[in-house]
């Protein structure tokens, strides 16, 4: 059951009240936010996602290290609570700008200097994930827009705004995922199962031969590292409609953490797991093992850097990494320093991926988890 | 074996005379090139001069002059006169045309100690261009003033008086007045010559010191009258013998097979800082029969005695008497002056000795100002109040200064700072006849490294108050930049005025922040 | 009249040819690329477009620092020309993976060492310009598609793969344009006016709030710098239909380089400005004038950067921007140093933009050009 | 006035004996500390024993040892024996007992010149341990071997024998034994000291050389019995003359009033490379009547002969012969042996002079191997054969290597490159008695800058060839690296085989690209 505006509005308001009633008592003033690090992430192990633990850090206004961000948090919330009284849907871009400042100074040395509230997004877009964790309540309840890169193709029907978008009529192009999929009604859903693909560029090729038709599936790509409302459509196919999910990646240590996105959720946003996270989404490939399973030529193989292997070592120690399957695959890639992209597999001819590589993995059941 | 042989018939044994080995080896004193023997000779008369004035209580009237004679041959002319005291008509000859002759063999500070410079320069000036030596002198009260013109007999050893005259004193003049003709380079030099007197008027501000050159006038007022303490002829002290000291003092004792004093005497007579009580105490420490006469002690006994007269940690330090440092006050003023510091910091160290040498070290620090930012700090070296320009590199001072660390004391390199050290000693131990850089004597290396770091400890000091004022400036500066975000942040969130919110935080940043600040201040100024 | 497959496959194994008769003859075999730098473009007064002008470079296979590039055009060459025998439409990406070979040699020192045959997909991207210069024969008519980033929505209906597609039934969504523009049949178009706009999230507010049905023109977003298929819908849109275009990027150089995208082609992509470049487009905003004009509140306004004064310096030099308003812009805008962005115009209001601002500009023509 | 008076009266004017002066100034000398010392008796004692041998064609035998004798003391032993030719009974006392007294002091290469070296070790030997120098010697042929203890007498500067003994020399041996029993820091000394042999042997690659210590033995067998050419006594060379050589080589004849040698005939017999036609030539360039008498010639001519001498630019070299240069070939093969380069290359410049002394340059380049890349190029310094290990900041071959401008000979720095220079000379202007610094005379530091100029033109020559033949290298591993590629690529698009294309490659790498790079190699050899 969703929140009202008006509960959302006086929650967001509590979190400002409380400082600005230590600061007019002569108490220097303080937020407290969860920790939102890996050291203070946890892995609830029964439903295979992450959460967040309970450490949290005290942002005081009247110490150096903490000062800004302080200051940025409650700038930003009072930007959120402006937007939801005017019920208006700022991007979290939106936010940006609206909040980003130049303070005119003297410096230590008596100079005259500028400083801006923030220097970039980055810095806007973490206190909006502070201001989530200190009260509960993520950015789309709070009415906040973000980027959406996500398409969609297939036999779906959804409603948006009294329109009707039947998403297998559209030619070339696809229905881009609107940035939150939650205010979507989703009408009608006719197919066996969601395909996750980690790059555009297969994604449109697939959508070009009309795989989705063919195979009775529904195509979804989040151009490599897929955002919240990707994710929040994956999970709802998942969750409402109970599709299985199939993801499919390069075969490198990258591809494999955005898998690993989409099913458990990244370590940096573990408090949004529960309603972003697939838990039993479905990896098909391509595996290293694939290599030698798929006879791929050898200049199609593309030596890996130490930055890969660095980061499948981390992946390893991932809890939801450590099934045999998964231990086995990054063991072996570890060993042979090999990785492929999924283009790779046209070595076999073009149509090899959708008419056999796909099928086969989603038939014999090769996919792992 | 015809041969060798042959060879071995042609090798000769002969002896040398010091003025010929000096001769030879030149370089050795500094004289290596036109440049660097002008500048040596320019020296080497300023501080006979000095010498001749402050150890006795007169105020430093000193001129200073070269005249290019014959620029094309390189050919110059350097004079020095000065107020001093003068040399007596009979011992002038042997003080300027006498290699290892002079009055300044004793056991005290002075600038000169080798009885080597001023000849150096004569015996240049002789083989460069042939010309003697000129003095004009006359001592204090004296009825004449006496010139001379000296040559050297290089192989004797033994002045040669090309000339020699006398007028009347009419105005109780006295001092030395001394000219040289050699064979110079003025362009190469002069930069460095013009430093050395600056740097001399640093160490000297009691001295009037007027520099006149082609191109350069230098003239140096005094700024004080106060002139250091004179130093006194001391006694050696006993943490510095050697046996051939021993030996030495003990060939001292006219009549030793007649009147032999005890062992316990001769170390209350003998040693600097060394009564009855100290030596009886040594002596039992040391396992010697204070009362067995010294006429008695074997080799072994010296060499034993010797020993253990360096091992023992209960000596007094020695008197600073024969002693003459700047003092920490003086040496601020100049270093403030010269460098235009931010900060100046002096240490004056207590006497300590070596090889039986009584030693002073001083050291400044000054940090920030016009002092330009190094990867290593600046090295302003003195010893017995002269400048050390050259060499630098060989010096014991730049070794202690780099073996510092600076981090400890709050100096992050590249850092605006510099390092003055000045050694006083009866005998400063350079490394070369051109006193030019000290040597790495254990014991002045510590003391050095001691007052460096006594120094530093100071800075530090300083450099946390202002670190700590920074603390305070730099929570004041981000706490009230962003409280107008602050405030109507809170203004909006609220749906309040937003100059409650200002004003709420303007106490804040008064209680909580100046008023602490304003504690830290006390209490860094407080120590 | 578009050239048909098999003159543009013969007209692309003509280049090759060439080089493989000098190599079996003993010659240093070389290519002849025309020089795509700022120094060999030239400006088409009359047309008001950049042009390629006639440099060109040789580059050598026997020569150590063109060898590489030799090697990628010809790899590149080979790529497209199969791609075209197989009736496949790879985009670049695909041809990035597809060239993309690790190379295993021993180096000067006799050790044994690896490269790939391009590091980058800016190095195979750059080939493949290489070829569209050489060959006078656009990526396009080549069959090479790319990721498509603009968006489209308004009274326009188009026609792909004979599915309708109505732009203006998208909800919250839009419809993506896609990769070759030229594919789609444009049905019926509506409208007075294309409104471009640089941000995604000023085009999502405008959508969300039915701006083009009320004005009753087309939105069109290329989400900043635009890629080729957004710049060649414009261009359709103008050319065939006669619609005037309106640029909305921010005040700053940024911004305003993409309206001179927009309008007369980037220099390194000039040979393509006659069928990408719109000289007629008009700027409507936001001028560095309009800080004053509308009374933008202080702290909106962002110092600008000494990045910022050296690209508005270059612009002042570019010849479209020699007319007195554009000149009397950027001279402003180097005396002020101050930059403003879209969102800035929220000041006066979340609907001061679409009610006022862009109502305002089109009808008292305080565009410039 | 009073005070004064009383200061004054107290004022002594003294005169010192040499072996008093370097006693109290022994840092000059390099004896500033127990470490310093032992490193400076070691290297003094194994310098006379080389000069002792190969000065006189005897291929050296050394055997070097130190013992500690009392380690916690600080007590040791050094003990140096030689195959050499002695020293005959009557004059072992003063060699070994008396400043300035030696059989160097004359006109050609050695290592000791100062008649100091051992009396130095000898005078810190009796001062820190009061044990006398304990000497074994005889000379070639001679029937008794001769012993002796002898200590200085320091005011006096005389050797006080203390014993003497004689034996039979049955075995015909020859040559010098010297034991000294010092104060000296072995754990300190030691890497130094085996660095000093190490270099030693490099540079003497005809010497046995044995060094025993505590935890140290070092053997040295000599890699070749080619002793360089043995230096002869010289006569000073024009170019250097100053007015004092002139008065004292005028001096030397005997009947110069009865039988007086004209200005001409002075010439030719007092001065190197002077035939009558050089002198006349000269004579009448600088205005000078060849005919004159010398005895008539005053100050002034003197002064003018002195100056147009050394101006006069059209003088012949000196002759090389009173130099023992090491040579080209030998220095290149030690150089080799001790870095393990990848390229060495030698310099022996044409003999030079300063100051009437002759001297040749010597410079080795050592570029890659194992030499590590530095920021600087490594500097290995010799002077007279003897290694020089301190002071390097100062001497005027750092100086000479760091105004280089590399980047002009191909190197970049940081680089692998090592600078080897060596100076002979009959006289190496040494800045200290310690003989660890060169000072910069103008001339050598001409002929090093040259010497190092010359030889970094065949290094850059060898770094150009390498540089060629690497483009060669880099063009065919380029080329081929890509060949498949590219015939994969053509076959394609021709649709014919991709052999043809790899063959035709093949062809054209043959001949386009290693046919030239062989001509490019050919070209760099015939250089």
């Amino acid at each position: 059951m969703p929140l009202s505006d008006e509960e959302i509005i006086a929650r967001l308001e509590e979190l400002g009240k409380r400082v600005a009633e230590q600061l007019l008592k002569g108490i220097p003033p303080y937020l407290e936010i969860p920790v939102r690090t890996l050291k203070n992430t946890i892995w609830d192990e029964k439903n295979k996602i992450l959460r967040l633990g309970p450490a949290k850090a005290r942002r005081e206004y009247l110490d150096v290290k903490s000062a800004k961000k302080f200051m940025q948090t409650l700038l930003m919330l009072s930007l959120i609570i402006m937007a939801r009284r005017e019920k208006d849907y700022p991007t979290i871009r939106d936010l940006y700008y609206m909040g980003k400042h130049t303070i005119t100074y003297i410096d230590v040395y008596g100079r005259k200097r500028q400083e801006e509230t923030w220097d970039d997004q980055r810095e806007s877009n973490s206190v909006i994930e502070d201001i989530e964790v200190a009260t509960g309540i993520l950015r789309e309840e709070m009415g906040i827009m973000h980027d959406a890169k996500g398409k969609i193709v297939g036999n779906i029907v959804v409603r948006s705004k009294g329109y009707l978008i039947d998403c297998s009529k559209m030619g070339s192009g696809a229905y881009a995922i609107p940035p939150n999929p939650d205010r979507l009604e989703i009408v009608k859903v006719e197919a066996d199962y969601v395909l996750v693909i980690e790059k555009d560029a297969i994604f449109e090729r697939l959508n070009e031969e009309e795989f989705w038709k063919r195979e009775n599936c529904l195509l979804v790509t989040g151009k490599g590292q897929p955002d919240r409302s990707t994710r929040r459509m994956v999970r709802r196919l998942w969750e409402e409609f109970g599709l299985p999910v199939y993801v499919l990646t390069d075969a490198d240590p990258y591809g494999w953490y955005i898998y690993s996105v989409y099913r458990s959720g990244s370590i940096s946003l573990s408090y949004e797991s529960e309603k972003l996270a697939c838990p039993e989404a479905r990896f098909i490939g391509v595996t290293t093992s694939d290599i030698k399973r798929y006879n791929i030529p050898r200049n199609y193989i593309i030596a890996a850097t130490d930055r890969d292997l660095k980061r499948a070592t981390e992946l390893m120690k991932y809890p939801w990494f450590k099934s045999d399957a998964w231990q086995y695959e990054l063991k072996l890639f570890l060993k042979k320093k090999e990785k492929i992209e999924i283009e790779a597999l046209s070595g076999h001819g073009f149509k090899f991926l959708s008419y056999t590589y796909i099928p086969e993995k989603i038939e014999k059941k090769l996919w792992i988890i | 074996m015809t041969i060798l042989d042959e060879i071995l018939a042609l090798e000769e044994y002969k002896g040398l005379s010091p003025a010929e080995f000096f001769y030879r080896n030149r370089e050795i004193a500094g004289f290596s090139n036109p440049t660097r023997a002008l500048y040596q000779t320019v020296r080497e008369l300023v501080e006979n001069s000095l010498d001749a004035t402050e150890m006795f209580g007169i105020l430093p009237d000193i001129y200073v002059e070269v005249e290019e004679i014959n620029p094309k041959e390189n050919v110059v002319s350097v004079r020095v006169r000065d107020n001093g005291i003068g040399v007596p008509p009979e011992e002038a000859p042997n003080v300027f045309g006498r290699v290892f002759y002079g009055s300044k063999y004793k056991l005290r500070q002075s600038r000169g100690i080798f009885g080597l410079g001023v000849k150096m320069a004569v015996l240049y000036a002789q083989m460069t261009t042939g010309k003697p030596c000129e003095i004009r002198t006359a001592t204090p009260k004296s009825d004449y003033i006496y010139s001379f013109k000296i040559l050297i007999d290089i192989s004797k050893n033994k002045p040669i008086i090309v000339s020699k005259r006398k007028e009347k004193n009419t105005k109780r003049w006295h001092g030395t007045d001394v000219r040289l003709i050699l064979e110079g380079n003025w362009s190469g030099s002069k930069n460095r010559i013009a430093e050395y007197i600056k740097r001399t008027a640093m160490i000297a501000p009691y001295a009037n010191i007027t520099f006149r050159g082609p191109g350069v006038e230098l003239i140096f007022k005094r700024v004080t009258k106060k002139l250091p303490e004179p130093p006194e002829t001391g006694k050696p002290h006993p943490k510095g013998v050697d046996i051939e000291l021993l030996k030495q003092l003990i060939s001292g004792f006219k009549n030793l097979k007649e009147d032999p004093p005890t062992l316990q005497e001769f170390l209350v007579t003998c040693f600097d800082s060394v009564g009855t009580i100290t030596a009886r105490r040594f002596l039992e420490w040391a396992g010697f029969d204070p009362n067995v006469r010294i006429d008695k002690l074997r080799i072994r006994d010296l060499e034993k005695l010797a020993r253990r007269m360096k091992e023992y940690n209960e000596w007094r330090r020695p008197r600073a008497t024969p002693l003459s440092p700047l003092g920490e006050d003086l040496l601020m003023k100049g270093v403030k002056e010269i460098l235009k510091a931010e900060f100046v910091t002096a240490v004056t160290r207590k006497p300590a000795s070596y090889g039986g040498h009584p030693f002073i070290v001083e050291v400044a620090l000054a940090w920030g100002g016009e002092i330009k930012p190094m990867e290593r700090p600046l090295l302003l070296r003195f010893a017995n109040k002269i400048p050390l320009l050259y060499d630098e590199g060989a010096d014991v001072s730049r070794k202690v200064v780099d073996n510092i660390d600076w981090n400890q004391y709050k100096v992050k390199m590249p850092a605006p700072l510099a390092v003055v050290t000045h050694i006083c000693s009866t005998k400063v131990p350079f490394k070369g006849v051109g006193k030019e850089a000290i040597a790495d004597v254990p014991e002045i290396e510590k003391e050095i490294e001691n007052a460096i770091k006594e120094a530093a400890r100071r800075l530090r000091r300083y450099l946390s108050k202002k670190e700590k004022e920074m603390e305070v400036k730099v929570k004041y500066v981000t706490i009230t930049k962003y409280a107008d975000e602050v405030a109507r942040a809170l203004a909006i969130i609220t749906k309040r005025d937003k100059e409650i919110y200002l004003k709420a935080i303007e106490r804040l940043v008064e209680t909580r922040i100046l008023k602490r600040g304003a504690r830290i201040k006390a209490r860094v100024r407080r120590r």
